[in-house]
C-alpha cells in the first residue's frame, strides 16, 4: 500500500529533544526568556542528565513517528554529575554510527552541548536541526507502520 | 488509573497572549485520567495555589499537571502547595508552555497546538508517577579537617567554637603548615609566628578538637552526613603520653647531619628532632631513615637520656577509624622547585634561591638567626635580584598556566624587609605585570618603589650565570628597550605554587572533582565557592586555588559555617529521584557501579524469589543517600534493572509517545 | 581427539572437578551439543564439528555445587573472562582445560556442496570421509570451514588451568574480519538500508542469537520483561526487527568477544556478527584497540571515557570524507 | 600585500601565534644577538601582531638573528619569537633579487679560519 502524501501541505517534522536539566534545559529556558524564536516542531523532554538518555528512547521516538531526535547536554567537563555527558558521548557516538550503518539518515540524530548560558546557541541549534530534518522529509525507514501518520 | 487535574496558567499575558489557554484546558479534559481542567491568570499566586489545593481535595486528585513557566521556576512552589493539600509532592508535573512555547512562538495557532502536545506529554508522564518519599539520613556530629595549616586550623577552630567535635589530620609532625615558615606577612608586616602560634596553641587546647599529627587519611567511605574515614598514624617512636617535650633527646642524638626540612635544608637536625620551637604538638619525632637504632639496632642514646622513658622504638603504624558528618579539605600548597628552568641556574648556583627559602634566610628563628647571608659563602648580599612569575602563567609544559597570585605581594615584602634591615642593599625586581588587587595591596607595593627605592624593571630574565663570584642576571628592560646585565650577589625566584601532591589521591578517595592543575573544583565558581560538588566535602585554602592569608582565613571561616550548617541538622532529606534496582532481574554484573560517579552502588548476595527462580544472587543495591540521580547506571544496565525514580523508562517513553503521536 | 578425552579422564580421576562440560554427539552424527558428563564419558566428543561456545553454559553450571571441568577453545576463552569480570561465574568453581583448535567445519557448507543423506563423517588430516546413503564421499575440510573461523582471533587461550598444546600446523588462510564491515560502509545509505532490510526481515525472532551469546546473559531480557515497556515476543513490524537487533548489538557493545556464535546459530543465516563488528570497529578506531574478554579486569569501553573522546559528529564526518 | 596579508603570511610560515604573547620580554632578555639587532625579539612579536612587517623586512635585524632558538626554548607562552624572525627572513629571501648574499660577494667576507661547512650553510640560509 502506498501512502500518498498531500503535496500541497507543507511538511512539518516532528522532533524530540532530550535536554539535561542543569545546562541545556536551562539554556532552552534562557532562549525563551530572551524571546529567541525557533520553529514549534521541536518538543523538549527534560532528563536529569544526557547520560539518562537510553537508546531505547531514541528508537521509540522514531517508531512513533519522530523525524529527528536531538540530545543536548552540558559541555564535556561541565556535567552537573561530573562524568555523565562523557558516557553519553560514547554511547551516542556508537549508536548514531550504527544507525548510519543500517542506512538510516545520520542527519536525523544529533548531539549538541548547550550550557545554561547559551540561549542563543540553543535557539540556533534547534532552527538548524529542524531545517536539516525538514529537508530530509518524513522518516520512513524507522517507523512502525502500525502507528498512524 | 490516576485522577488527574490540569491547571493552565495565563501568566498574565505572557502565556495567554500567544497560547489559547482555554483550548489547552479543553484539550486536556479529553485525555485519559483527566477529571478536572481549568485555567487561571496566575497559578503561582496565592489564589492560584488555592484553586490547586481546593481542586485536589474536591476531585480527589491523585496527579496534577500545571501548564505554566519552566519547572526550574515554580516546580517547588506547586509541589509544596500540593503537599499542603495532602497530595504527594512528586505527583506534580509541569508542562513548560512559557519559556518553551509562548515566548518563542508568535503564531497563536502554532503555539496552542504545541502547548497542547506539551500538556499531553506531562499528563502521560503523571499517569505513571508514583508517590515518592524523600529518605532521611542521620548526621554524625563530627567534622574532619584534612590539613593543619592556617586554613585547617581556622576552619577547625570555628567549627569547634560552634560546639561541634572536629579532628585535624596533619601529615607533618606538627601543625602550622607553610605559614609557620614565613617571616612577616603582607600588607601589614606583622610577624607570621606572632599571629599563627597562638592559634596553634588554641586549637590544640580546645576541648572539641583532636589533632592527629604525623597522620594521613588512607580511606574514605560513606556519604554526606556519614563518612567513615581511616586515618593512618605514622609511628613517631615517642610515647605521646609520657613525653614532656623537654627536647633533651634531640641534643644528644649523634646523627646530627640530617637536612632540616623546616629551614628548607639550610641547616641540620638530628635523627630525633622537634620541627621547630613552637611546634604543636611539641613532641619529638624519630626519622626512621636516619636513626641508627631503627636502622641497625645500635645506639639507643635518646632512650637512655629520656627521663620520662618516652622513647619507644617498637612503635608501629596505627589505623584509626572514625565517622564524620562533614569533611573539609585544607591540603594547601607547595612552592615548586624551579629545577626544570636551567636559565635561572637554580640547580647550579647556591645563591639562587626560591622565595620560601629566602623567607627562612630572613627569619629571626631561621638558620642564620635573621642575618641575611648568602648560602654560598655566608657573606651579606649587597645586590639582590628578584624574578617574578617563575613557572607561572606559562603555556609550555614547564610552567603552570595560572597566576600564583601571592608572588607580587611577597616580593614587595621581601624587598622592603631587606631594605629595612640593610638600607644599602641594591634591589632589582624583574616583573611582567604587577598584580595587587586587595585592600592596601597596591599602596604596599608603591611604598616599595617610592619610599624604599626598589628598582622595578618591566621585563623578564633570560639568563642567570656565575662569573667572578657574582651571579650575573641578564634580562630585558622593556621600558628602556635595552638588554641589561646585573651583577648580583643573590637571586630570589618567585616560583609558582602548586597543590600539595597528596591532594590527587585524596580527591579520588573523596570522589571530589579536580581541575587539570589538581586544584579542587568548587560546586559553583561564584555562588558555592567553598563547597566541593561532592556533598559533604568542603574546601578551605590553597587546595582550591592560589590564595593569600587573609583570603585563606576568610574561606576557612566560610567553609566552617557550611560545615556547622550541615552538622546543626539532625537528619538530612535526600532527593527521592534516585536510582532504584529491580533486584529480581539484576545480573550483578557491576557495570552500573563502574559508571556511578558517587560510588552509590554496592553489591549484596541476596535470595531472589520470582515465579521462575529461587536462588541466592549477587545484586546491586543503591544507597539512596549517596545517589544524586544522574541516571548513568540506568542506560548501562542491559536488563533495565536499574531505573530512575521520577524519570523512569516508562515515564520518559510515555512522554515520547505523547509528543510523537 | 583421543588426547582430550584421556586428559578429561585423568583430571576427573584426580578430582579437580566432579563433572565436565563438553561437547556431546547430538541427534545427527555431526551435531555437537553442550553436555555435562559425570563418570560416563560416552558421547563426549571433540572434533571439527565442536563449534559451539560453551562459556555461556557455565552460568547455570556454576550455580550447582562442586567444581566443573570445562573444555575451552581459544575463541571461547574470551567469553569466560567476560563472565568472570561481570560476576556471572565464579572462577573458583571452574577448572578450565584449554583445547587446541584448528578451525571448525560448517555442516551447512558440506550440505551445500551437494552431499546429501549423511550417515557418518570421519576425519583424516584435512580430508573428511563422508559416508552417505549414496556411498562414500570425500571433501577437503578447508573448503567447508565455519565463517567465524576464517576470521577468528587466533590460537591464544586467554584463561585456563591446564592446556593441551597445539600440535597441528595452522594451514588455513584467514580473512580480515573487518572486510565485510568496510564493504558495507562503502555502500550508499540506500544500499545499506536495502541490505539490512533484506537480512533483518528474515528474522523469525527465535532468540537463538541471544541465547548462545556469552555477553547477552541477562537473567531477564528487556524484550521478555513486560515492565520495561518494550517487551515483544515476535517481530510484528519491520521496526521491531530493526529495534531488536540494534538494541541487542548495543547491549553487547564493548562486551562482545566476537566469537561469531550469533551468526553461526542463526537459522535464517543473518550475518548478525556484522552488527557487532561494526561496534568493535568503531570502538577500536575511536577509543583504542579493545578486545572484550582479553582479561577479567579491564573496564569496558562503554563504562569508561577520556576527556578527549571524539564528539558524536565524528560518525557524520567520517561518512562524508 | 597589505599589512594584514603580510601578517597572516608570517603567521602561516612560522606556525606560531603572536597573540599568545604576554609581553614579558624573556626573549629579549635571553637573546645573545640583542645588541646587534635593530628590532629586538620582543619587538618582532609585537610588530608582527600589528602587521608592521615592512620595517622588519627592510631591517638588517633579520640577518643578525643567530637562530640559536634560546628565545624559542624559553618563551613561557610558546610564541617562539625565533620562528617569527625566521619567517620574516624567509619571506624576504623568497622575493626575487632580495638575497642577502651573492655568491661573488662571498670571498672577501670569508675568513681563512672559517670552516668550509659554515660558509656553505650560511650561504644556504641567506639566499634562495
Amino acid at each position: 500500500m502506498q501512502i500518498e502524501e498531500n503535496k500541497n501541505e507543507e511538511f512539518k517534522p516532528c522532533i524530540v529533544a532530550f535536554c539535561c536539566n542543569w545546562c541545556s534545559y536551562a539554556g532552552a529556558d534562557l532562549a525563551g526568556s530572551s524571546r529567541l524564536t525557533y520553529p514549534a516542531d521541536v518538543k523538549i523532554i527534560r532528563v536529569p542528565c544526557s547520560c539518562r538518555v537510553n537508546p531505547l528512547f531514541i528508537l521509540r521516538a522514531f517508531q512513533r513517528g519522530a523525524d529527528g531526535v536531538i540530545i543536548c547536554g552540558c559541555h564535556p567537563g561541565d556535567c552537573h554529575y561530573t562524568t555523565g555527558n562523557y558516557y553519553a558521548r560514547r554511547r551516542m557516538t556508537l549508536l548514531f554510527g550504527m544507525l548510519d550503518y543500517l542506512g538510516i539518515e545520520r542527519e536525523r540524530t544529533r548531539v549538541e552541548w548547550v550550557s545554561a548560558a547559551e540561549g542563543a546557541k540553543f535557539a540556533a541549534t534547534m532552527s538548524d536541526f529542524i531545517d536539516t530534518v525538514t529537508k530530509l522529509g518524513r522518516n520512513r525507514k524507522l517507523r512502525d507502520l502500525r502507528c498512524k501518520e | 488509573m490516576q485522577r488527574i487535574g490540569v491547571f493552565v496558567c495565563w501568566c498574565g499575558s505572557n502565556i495567554a497572549a500567544t497560547v489559547d489557554v482555554k483550548a489547552v484546558a479543553e484539550a486536556a479534559k479529553g485525555q485519559p485520567g483527566v477529571v478536572f481542567a481549568t485555567d487561571y491568570q496566575y497559578m503561582c499566586s496565592e489564589s492560584g495555589q488555592t484553586i490547586l489545593k481546593d481542586a485536589i481535595k474536591e476531585y480527589g486528585l491523585t496527579g496534577v499537571v500545571i501548564c505554566s513557566c519552566s519547572p526550574r521556576m515554580h516546580e517547588a512552589t506547586f509541589r509544596k502547595a500540593a503537599e499542603s493539600a495532602g497530595l504527594n509532592p512528586y505527583m506534580v508535573e509541569i508542562a513548560n508552555i512559557r519559556e518553551q512555547c509562548s515566548w518563542i512562538h508568535k503564531d497563536m495557532e502554532v503555539a496552542t497546538e504545541k502547548a497542547i502536545i506539551l500538556a499531553k506529554a506531562a499528563i502521560a508522564k503523571v499517569q505513571l508517577n508514583k508517590p515518592l518519599v524523600a529518605g532521611e539520613s542521620e548526621v554524625v556530629k563530627r567534622a574532619l579537617v584534612i590539613g593543619g595549616g592556617i586554613a585547617g586550623i581556622q576552619t577547625a577552630l570555628d567549627i569547634a567554637e560552634a560546639g561541634y567535635k572536629v579532628d585535624i589530620v596533619e601529615k607533618q609532625p606538627t601543625i602550622g603548615g607553610k605559614m609557620a615558615q614565613l617571616d612577616k606577612t603582607f600588607p601589614t608586616l606583622d610577624c607570621a609566628a606572632c599571629i599563627l602560634t597562638p592559634k596553634m596553641v588554641d586549637v590544640a587546647a580546645h576541648e572539641n578538637v583532636t589533632i592527629y599529627s604525623y597522620s594521613e587519611v588512607v580511606d574514605v567511605k560513606g556519604f554526606v552526613g556519614n563518612f567513615t574515614v581511616q586515618i593512618k598514624k605514622k609511628p613517631r617512636y615517642i610515647n605521646e603520653n609520657l613525653c614532656t617535650g623537654c627536647g633533651a633527646c634531640t641534643e644528644k642524638c649523634p646523627m646530627k647531619k640530617q637536612p632540616n626540612e623546616f629551614n628548607m635544608g639550610f641547616d641540620k637536625r638530628g635523627a630525633i628532632y622537634i620541627p621547630f620551637a613552637q611546634a604543636v604538638p611539641k613532641l619529638p619525632v624519630i626519622d626512621a631513615d636516619a636513626c641508627l637504632m631503627l636502622k641497625n639496632g645500635k645506639c639507643g642514646l635518646c632512650s637512655k637520656i629520656c627521663e620520662a622513658h618516652a622513647i619507644d622504638y617498637t612503635q608501629k603504624e596505627e589505623i584509626i577509624e572514625e565517622r564524620y558528618g562533614a569533611i573539609v579539605v585544607a591540603t594547601g600548597f607547595n612552592q615548586i622547585k624551579p629545577t626544570q628552568f636551567e636559565e635561572y641556574a637554580y640547580n647550579t648556583c647556591p645563591d639562587v634561591v626560591t622565595s620560601l627559602e629566602y623567607e627562612r634566610l630572613m627569619n629571626a628563628a631561621g638558620p642564620t638567626k635573621g642575618h641575611l647571608q648568602r648560602p654560598s659563602d655566608g657573606q651579606r648580599p649587597k645586590t639582590i635580584v628578584f624574578i617574578q612569575c617563575v613557572g607561572s602563567r606559562g603555556d609550555s609544559c614547564r610552567e603552570k598556566s595560572y597566576c600564583s597570585k601571592i608572588c607580587c605581594m611577597y616580593t614587595a615584602k621581601h624587598a622592603m624587609l631587606t631594605k629595612d634591615h640593610y638600607p644599602d642593599t641594591d634591589i632589582h625586581v624583574f616583573y611582567i605585570d604587577i598584580r595587587t588587587p586587595g585592600k592596601n595591596f597596591d599602596e604596599f607595593y608603591r611604598r616599595a618603589v617610592e619610599q624604599y627605592g626598589v628598582d622595578y624593571i618591566k621585563g623578564m630574565v633570560g639568563k642567570v650565570y656565575e662569573e667572578n663570584g657574582k651571579v650575573m642576571v641578564q634580562g630585558s628592560d622593556l621600558i628602556d628597550n635595552k638588554q641589561i646585565t646585573i651583577a648580583a650577589d643573590m637571586v630570589v625566584l618567585a616560583s609558582a605554587v602548586e597543590p600539595d601532591p597528596s591532594a590527587r589521591s585524596l580527591g579520588t578517595m573523596l570522589t571530589a572533582s579536580m581541575d587539570t592543575n589538581d586544584f579542587f573544583t568548587e560546586a559553583h565558581a561564584k555562588l558555592r565557592p567553598v563547597e566541593s560538588p561532592t556533598a559533604g566535602v568542603f574546601l578551605s585554602g590553597m587546595c582550591q586555588g592560589p590564595k593569600d592569608i587573609p583570603e585563606t582565613v576568610s574561606q576557612a571561616g566560610a567553609a566552617a559555617v557550611k560545615v556547622i550548617g550541615l552538622l546543626a541538622k539532625d537528619k538530612l532529606k535526600n532527593n527521592p529521584c534516585v536510582a532504584a534496582c529491580n533486584q529480581s532481574v539484576c545480573n550483578g554484573c557491576s557495570q552500573c557501579a563502574n559508571v556511578c560517579p558517587y560510588g552509590a552502588i554496592t553489591y549484596v548476595e541476596k535470595e531472589i524469589r520470582t515465579p521462575e527462580v529461587r536462588e541466592v544472587r549477587r545484586v546491586a543495591e543503591v544507597n539512596e543517600a549517596v545517589c544524586q540521580g544522574c541516571g548513568a547506571c540506568t542506560v548501562t544496565c542491559p536488563s533495565s534493572a536499574m531505573d530512575l525514580k521520577g524519570f523512569t523508562n516508562r515515564q520518559i517513553m510515555a512522554e515520547v509517545d505523547a509528543i510523537c503521536r | 581427539m583421543q588426547r582430550v578425552i584421556d586428559k578429561v579422564k585423568e583430571l576427573l580421576a584426580n578430582g579437580v572437578a566432579d563433572r565436565v562440560l563438553a561437547w556431546k554427539v547430538g541427534e545427527f552424527p555431526y551435531d555437537r551439543i553442550p553436555g555435562v558428563f559425570k563418570d560416563d564419558l560416552d558421547g563426549l566428543c571433540y572434533d571439527s564439528f565442536s563449534a559451539c561456545n560453551l562459556s555461556k553454559y557455565l552460568i547455570n553450571e556454576t550455580k550447582k555445587d562442586g567444581r566443573v571441568l570445562v573444555l575451552m577453545k581459544p575463541c571461547d576463552s574470551y567469553g569466560v573472562n567476560l563472565l568472570i569480570k561481570e560476576h556471572r561465574i565464579d572462577r573458583e568453581k571452574i577448572y578450565i582445560l584449554a583445547v587446541p583448535c584448528n578451525c571448525k567445519v560448517d555442516i551447512e557448507k558440506i550440505k551445500d556442496s551437494g552431499i546429501k543423506g549423511i550417515i557418518d563423517i570421519a576425519e583424516e588430516g584435512d580430508v573428511l570421509k563422508i559416508n552417505t546413503v549414496y556411498g562414500q564421499k570425500e571433501l577437503d575440510r578447508r573448503q567447508v570451514l565455519c565463517d567465524k573461523c576464517l576470521s577468528c582471533q587466533g590460537k591464544k587461550h586467554v584463561i585456563y588451568d591446564e592446556i593441551i598444546e597445539d600440535d597441528e600446523q595452522q594451514n588455513i588462510e584467514k580473512t580480515d574480519r573487518m572486510e565485510a564491515v568496510e564493504e558495507l560502509e562503502a555502500m550508499s545509505p540506500e544500499e545499506r538500508f536495502a541490505f539490512w532490510r533484506s537480512e533483518l526481515s528474515k528474522c523469525i525472532r527465535c532468540n537463538a542469537c541471544r541465547n548462545v551469546c556469552p555477553a547477552c546473559s541477562c537473567n531477564k531480557c528487556i524484550f521478555d520483561n513486560t515492565d520495561t515497556g518494550v517487551a515483544a515476543k515476535s517481530n510484528a513490524d519491520s521496526f521491531e526487527e530493526n529495534m531488536f537487533h540494534i538494541i541487542r548489538a548495543f547491549h553487547v557493545a564493548g562486551r562482545c568477544t566476537d566469537c561469531g556464535e550469533c551468526s553461526r546459530v542463526c537459522p535464517q543465516n543473518i550475518p548478525l556478527h556484522l552488527l557487532n563488528r561494526k561496534f568493535i570497529k568503531e570502538i577500536n578506531e575511536l577509543y583504542g584497540e579493545f578486545q572484550a574478554g582479553e582479561d577479567a579486569v579491564t573496564t569496558g569501553p562503554l563504562t569508561f571515557f577520556t576527556m578527549e573522546d571524539a564528539e558524536p559528529d565524528v560518525v557524520y564526518k567520517k561518512g562524508r570524507d | 600585500m597589505n599589512n594584514e596579508q603580510l601578517r597572516d603570511e608570517i603567521i602561516r610560515i612560522s606556525g606560531t601565534n603572536p597573540s599568545k604573547c604576554m609581553k614579558c620580554g624573556k626573549c629579549s632578555g635571553t637573546c645573545p644577538a640583542y645588541e646587534e639587532m635593530e628590532y629586538h625579539p620582543h619587538q618582532f612579536v609585537s610588530m608582527v601582531q600589528k602587521g608592521d612587517i615592512e620595517p622588519l623586512l627592510e631591517s638588517k635585524s633579520i640577518f643578525k638573528c643567530l637562530t640559536c632558538f634560546a628565545c624559542v626554548e624559553r618563551c613561557p607562552r610558546s610564541v617562539e619569537p625565533g620562528k617569527l624572525v625566521e619567517a620574516v627572513r624567509l619571506m624576504l629571501i623568497r622575493q626575487k633579487g632580495a638575497n642577502h648574499f651573492d655568491a661573488e660577494d662571498l670571498p672577501c667576507l670569508v675568513d681563512d679560519d672559517l670552516p668550509q661547512q659554515a660558509v656553505v650553510s650560511a650561504f644556504r640560509k641567506y639566499s634562495k
